[in-house]
């Protein structure tokens, strides 16, 4: 009797639910990390002079391949998205593996960053840490983390890609591909803000 | 869910190439450009200036045409306009934080 | 109201129907696991209501030690631990315990009792049935919004077997007390326990929250537009917009917190403070507060939104009459979560913020009290000429626009940032905080779950041992809180131990033993509604579909709906407060009947010939 | 029954007032009140009069009405033009209290740290100027210790007549009395019930706080921000004295702290021997205050 009730019919806005939450949840993280950069800009106001010292520190070479290898995996993933929803299966692996592929670079690369800091004494508790390299750790490793959250989900949608049917749900990769951009974009904001932005006399001393 | 008819694929490698080109730049400006040394501090909130409108812009590319901002329902972009704008709001309120009574 | 009774019986079928589907689930996805909002939504009652009855525990046994300083508590005390009690064995609980007590009182209350059902409970159970849809849009996240919640307030309740016990910095943890500033960095403290907690309620909130969003934008039934929803659905919807931009800044602040608690950062650690461990330094304390509060100031209306809408569909429904003023009250919810996010600095006025963001804030504070103004004053319009019916659910309604103006009115007091200077932190902030938050939100969940029980358990509660309840409850709270203004007056501060150090707090202990006996009496009237809730549950009358002639989609489902909720197609044809519709029989036209009107000067006439007695079944 | 009733007389609790502008704040908050009161009466009362004269009847019926915009805009105006007033009012008491800017010229500086759970008091003795200390140099904060919490370097002379109090303080009556707050570990919040001050003082920054009293008596000092398991304890009186009596209680801080400094077999002043005070006001066991180490 219930399967003649025609309760959920198509949604209102022609957005996909899975989407339009999505984007909510993107606001809700663009707001997270929103705190995170309302007390970077408090803490660099009122510790110039050490924040100064540590963004000197920091390897941007390292941090700069990083983000190319992220915004082309953003490429790779908007391109998978769009070989998908043309059935192009093969292209669609392709591109999805490439993506996956970034992510992984990405992590070792921070890997790398990552040990070397730790061999410098700077992680919280180690003699040369300071608020600077808090928030170093603070943004970077959420970032990370969403990294990671990002790649299971598309492991497993690039494994599926394999199997006869392939993967059906275009829109869902879609909707991953927001979250893979907001990745990208909240790196875009992190780069600068840590590695870039270095008053001239510290600098100079270093 | 496909957004238009048109093929998207040469704006997602314009946005791909200018991407690469604007974070070259945001890193030649950072370490190349060079204001008056005596400017001080207003010279590194001019370079602070240059990195957040480079980033603005590339971060505008982003959501416009890889997330499909510009294609899709215009509802959409409130999901971003809002917490820019309440991170304004939180950000201006911040600014005043230490400008109080540390007196000499 | 007796109408409706006749539907009983042709329900009873329908219920079968949907239990046949679903007998091939297994019982844990059934009632542990289960996608199905409707049993999520029980799952919050149940958790929520549990965690009352602990979190009230815990403000009697505060409440005991500031009546009756350096006396046992009763029964409880000599049960309690040594390290809780100043001398083994003396039932006398210490200080530091005291401001756990506090501490954990309000985080429950606050945390694990009105968000989880206001926001939880009714969100779930009302959103799809009102605006007539099967499910939410992602039952399976909403599924894993409950989840996190036990295990959060596990791990919260875990402090108390850290070495130094519960959290102990108050609900709004301020560091650099939250940060344990003594203690050893990779260590767990209560306070540890206690941010990890919060962020997982903080993480299942934006889960939800999301979720409603897309529920309401998406999947509304047909013919629903978005000015014929419920107030109901209004208010949620608002909350959960608040919530997916407020919470995940709580967030960020708790992960700092964390970090400055658990392994020696300092994001809100100066550098010179004179303490053991050693921290690196150069950080505010008062950023925390910023961060805190530009969550918690958008939490409190969290914590009333949905309420005020339940409210508003209780009161149109038993006067009989349209809400006065449908569209204010939307633009009134609308603009208060707006103003909302901008007024947090009020609970800074004395914090060090600098003075000047003060009168901001004062200012924008003080314009919040206007779309405030307009709920309060379009209630009471909305009782003017109407056919009042004094039901539990009415009465609790009523319970909450009073206690809500008395609370919302000393709220302005705090508005005024210099009369703030004398009343900050003292116990008329208290009163205030349980006028909006017992005598507001909880009184309106009361009439929620007066409202929407036939609907949700398939029983009618008890009318009379409702109208009890509500009775003593009432009354108790307005003993134990009124006073508490006149305490904060006389400059009572919050959070202390004992009021009798200070000479001029000496001529309050009266008032301090007065409030702690109608304490008592406030929680154990709530064992009334519990009774009633288990009582009916077993015994309760069979529910109609409609038992209170309402107009909304709800009632077209039947009674105890199972999964997928309506046994007809649902078409919505008007707004959802028509009653009293000239060129009517019945005093109310269900949203889903069919029918044509005509507005003339603020009315509704019908003017098809469809005045049918039916109640929804085409 | 009159001890109910008296809780709705709500302004006749507040303790006495001793500040100059602690009366303005005390009639702002009786403005506040009154407004509050007559709302209250015409909601209550509408509320219940509705209540009653529209309760249910046998075949009643609910007006069908929907509203109307020119009413939703009276009573949105007016509580607006209402509010607007409050918020003019309040800001001008806000800022002669607040505002660093606006602040009288000072009488008297101290220095006031707070600490789980006490108070610490830093006069600056017989020349009226602080030496170098973590609040007027912000390298001193190094010197900052348990023992030590003002940073105060020993080395400057100006610093040889600061002295320090703990959890007793005095201050001269009908002075602009400005104190510096800040705290060496958690939060704390220097209140004053009857001069009608308070703030929060956090470490790491230092807060402005004035007052001016116009009474002399004895009178406590709270903590009012949760700061841990003794903050109900953190308690502090301070005394307002005449002119000379303040003046007398001065000289004998600066003997004591003279005696302290010289050499152990000099230092040893002896109780009662203080001079003169006004009239009673001095308990006379100020000896326990002195901070010397
Ligand atoms: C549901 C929760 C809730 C709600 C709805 C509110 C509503 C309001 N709150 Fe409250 N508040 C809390 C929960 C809530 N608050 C809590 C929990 C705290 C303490 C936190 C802590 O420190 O632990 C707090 C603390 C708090 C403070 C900080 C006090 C301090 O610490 O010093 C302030 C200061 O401005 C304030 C103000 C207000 C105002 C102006 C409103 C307004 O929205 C009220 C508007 C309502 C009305 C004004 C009444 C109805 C209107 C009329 C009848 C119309 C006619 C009226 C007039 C013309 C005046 N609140
Ligand atoms: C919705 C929120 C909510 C609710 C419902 C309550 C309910 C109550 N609160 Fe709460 N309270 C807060 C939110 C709430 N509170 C907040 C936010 C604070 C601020 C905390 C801070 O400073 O950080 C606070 C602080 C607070 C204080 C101030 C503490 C201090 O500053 O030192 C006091 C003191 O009296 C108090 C008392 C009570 C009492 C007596 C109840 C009663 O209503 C409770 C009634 C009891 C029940 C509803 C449960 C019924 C229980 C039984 C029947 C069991 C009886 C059996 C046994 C005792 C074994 N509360
Ligand atoms: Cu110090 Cu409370
Ligand atoms: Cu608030």
């Amino acid at each position: 009797m219930s399967l003649a009730l025609n309760l959920s019919h198509e949604p209102i806005t022609k957005i996909p639910h899975g989407k339009l939450a999505m984007w909510a949840f993107l606001a809700s993280e663009l707001m997270f990390f929103s705190g995170f950069f309302g007390g970077f800009i408090v803490l660099r106001n009122t510790n110039y002079d050490v924040f100064g010292a540590g963004s000197a520190h920091l390897n941007w070479t390292l941090a700069l391949i990083n983000t190319f290898i992220l915004i082309g995996s953003s490429l790779t993933m908007a391109l998978a998205i769009h070989n998908l929803e043309h059935k192009k299966d093969g292209a669609f692996r392709l591109f999805m593996g490439l993506t996956i592929l970034g992510g992984f670079g990405f992590l070792i690369v921070k890997y790398i960053e990552y040990s070397s800091k730790f061999a410098d004494g700077l992680f919280p508790g180690q003699e040369n840490h300071t608020v600077f390299y808090s928030f170093y750790f603070l943004m970077t490793g959420f970032h990370a983390l969403h990294v990671i959250a990002g790649m299971i989900p598309m492991a497993y949608i690039f494994f599926k890609g394999f199997t006869k049917a392939g993967y059906p749900y275009p829109s869902k990769v879609e909707t991953l591909g927001l979250y893979w951009h907001f990745v990208d974009l909240m790196w875009i904001f992190i780069f600068p803000a840590l590695y870039l932005m270095i008053p001239y006399h510290v600098a100079g001393a270093h | 869910m496909s957004h238009d008819h048109s093929n998207p694929l040469p704006s997602y490698m314009k946005v791909f190439y200018s991407l690469m080109a604007l974070t070259v730049l945001t890193v030649l400006a950072a370490k190349q450009l060079t204001f008056p040394h005596e400017w001080g501090t207003p010279g590194d909130i001019l370079h602070v200036a240059i990195g957040v409108v480079i980033a603005v812009i590339k971060v505008i590319a982003v959501m416009y045409i890889f997330m499909h901002l510009k294609f899709d329902h215009p509802m959409l972009r409130f999901f971003v306009y809002i917490p820019v704008f309440l991170f304004l709001v939180f950000g201006f309120a911040l600014n005043f934080l230490e400008s109080f009574t540390y007196t000499h | 109201m007796s109408t409706s009774l006749a539907h009983t019986e042709e329900h009873a079928d329908h219920g079968h129907a949907h239990e046949h589907e679903h007998h091939d689930l297994p019982w844990y996805r059934k009632y542990v696991f289960s996608t199905d909002h409707k049993v999520i939504s029980k799952q919050f009652m149940l958790a929520s209501l549990i965690f009352l009855f602990i979190g009230g525990a815990f403000a009697l046994m505060l409440r005991w030690q500031l009546a009756y300083p350096g006396e046992a508590i009763p029964v409880i005390g000599h049960l309690l631990p040594d390290t809780w009690v100043a001398e083994p064995g003396s039932g006398v609980i210490t200080p530091e315990f005291f401001v756990q007590l506090t501490t954990m009182h309000a985080t429950i209350m606050i945390f694990f009792v009105i968000i989880p059902m206001a926001v939880g409970m009714f969100g779930n159970f009302c959103i799809p049935l009102m605006i007539g849809t099967d499910d939410m849009a992602l039952p399976r996240l909403n599924m894993w919004s409950f989840w996190l919640v036990p295990p959060a307030g596990l791990i919260m309740l875990a402090g108390v077997f850290t070495e130094m016990g519960y959290a102990g910095a108050g609900w709004t943890s301020y560091p650099p007390l939250a940060a344990d500033i003594n203690k050893e960095a990779f260590t767990f403290s209560g306070q540890t326990l206690w941010l990890i907690s919060v962020f997982m309620i903080g993480f299942s909130s934006i889960m939800g929250a999301v979720n409603y969003v897309a529920t309401v934008l998406n999947k509304r039934a047909k013919g629903m537009k978005l000015f014929d929803m419920p107030l109901t659905v209004w208010g949620l919807f608002i909350t959960a917009i608040i919530a997916t931009l407020g919470t995940p800044v709580l967030a960020a602040g708790l992960a700092m917190l964390f970090f400055d608690n658990f392994f020696h950062t300092s994001f809100f650690i100066p550098d010179h403070l004179v303490s053991g461990a050693s921290f690196p330094g150069g950080g505010q304390p008062v950023l925390f507060q910023h961060v805190f509060w530009f969550y918690s100031h958008p939490a409190v209306y969290i914590m009333i939104l949905p309420l005020m809408g339940i409210v508003s569909e209780v009161l149109a429904t038993f006067s009989r009459k349209p809400i006065y003023g449908y569209k204010a009250m939307v633009f009134a919810v609308a603009g208060i979560a707006f103003l909302g996010f901008i007024v947090w600095g009020h609970h800074m006025f004395q914090s060090g913020m600098n003075p000047l963001l003060g009168t901001t804030f004062m200012l924008s504070t003080i314009v919040i009290a206007v779309p405030s103004s307009i709920k309060v004053f379009n209630w009471l319009g909305t009782l003017w000429r109407g056919n009042i019916h004094f039901s539990s659910a009415m009465l609790a309604a009523l319970a909450f626009v009073s206690m809500f103006i008395i609370g919302g009115l000393s709220g302005v007091f705090m508005a005024s940032a210099p009369v703030d200077i004398y009343i900050h932190d003292t116990y008329f902030i208290v009163a205030h905080i349980h006028y909006v938050l017992f005598g507001g939100s909880l009184f309106g969940i009361f009439a929620g779950i007066y409202y929407w029980f036939p609907k949700m358990f398939g029983k009618m509660l008890s009318e009379s041992w409702g109208r009890r309840h509500l009775f003593w409850s009432f009354l108790a709270f307005n003993a134990t809180f009124f006073p508490m203004h006149v305490l904060g007056i006389g400059g009572h501060m919050r959070r202390i131990y004992d009021p009798n150090v200070y000479d001029f707090l000496k001529g309050m202990q009266g008032m301090n033993e007065f409030i702690t006996i109608a304490a008592i009496v406030m929680g154990f009237s709530q064992l009334m509604l519990v009774g009633n809730i288990l009582y009916s549950l077993k015994w309760g009358k069979k529910a109609p579909r409609n038992p209170w002639n309402a107009n909304t989609l709800e009632w077209a489902a039947p009674p105890h709906p199972g999964h997928g909720n309506f046994d007809m197609d649902i078409t919505v044809y008007r707004g959802p407060y028509e009653f009293g519709v000239e060129g009517r029989e019945l005093d109310y036209w269900p949203q889903w009947e069919p029918g044509k009107s005509i507005t003339v000067h603020h009315h509704t006439i019908a003017v098809s010939d469809d005045t049918s007695t039916s109640v929804g079944m085409h | 029954m009159n001890d109910i009733l008296s809780v709705f007389d709500m302004l006749a609790w507040f303790p006495e007032n001793i500040s100059t502008f602690g009366q303005e704040l005390d009639n702002l908050f009786a403005v506040i009140y009154w407004i509050s009161v007559a709302i209250f009466f015409l909601t209550f009362g509408l509320m219940g009069y509705f209540m009653w004269k529209y309760r249910a009847r046998e075949g009643g019926r609910g007006y069908n009405y929907h509203g109307n915009n020119i009413v939703e805009i009276t009573w949105t105006i007016l509580p607006t033009i209402l509010f607007a007033g409050i918020g003019v009012y309040s800001d001008a008491i806000w800022e002669t209290t607040k505002y660093s800017s606006k602040m009288p010229k000072p009488d008297v500086e101290i220095i006031v740290l707070g600490k789980q759970f006490g108070w610490y008091f830093l006069y600056p003795g017989a020349d009226g100027t602080f030496g170098r200390n973590a609040y007027n140099d912000r390298t001193a904060r190094a010197l900052m210790s348990a023992t030590n919490p003002f940073g105060i370097d020993e080395n400057d002379p100006a610093s040889a007549d600061d002295f320090v109090v703990e959890n007793q303080f005095r201050v001269p009556v009908n002075a602009n009395v400005m104190v510096r707050g800040s705290s060496i570990d958690v939060l704390h919040s220097f209140f004053l019930p009857h001069a009608r001050v308070k703030q929060d003082v956090v470490p790491g920054t230092w807060m402005n706080i004035w007052f001016n009293l116009f009474k002399t008596g004895t009178y406590e000092l709270a903590c009012a921000e949760l700061c841990g398991g003794g903050h109900y304890a953190m308690r502090a009186e301070y005394q307002v004295l005449s002119k000379s009596g303040y003046d007398a209680w001065l000289d004998q801080k600066a003997m004591e702290k003279a005696a302290a400094l010289a050499p152990p077999a000099a230092a040893a002043p002896a109780e009662g021997e203080t001079p003169a005070a006004d009239a009673g006001t001095d308990t006379g066991n100020d000896t326990g205050d002195v901070w010397s180490e």
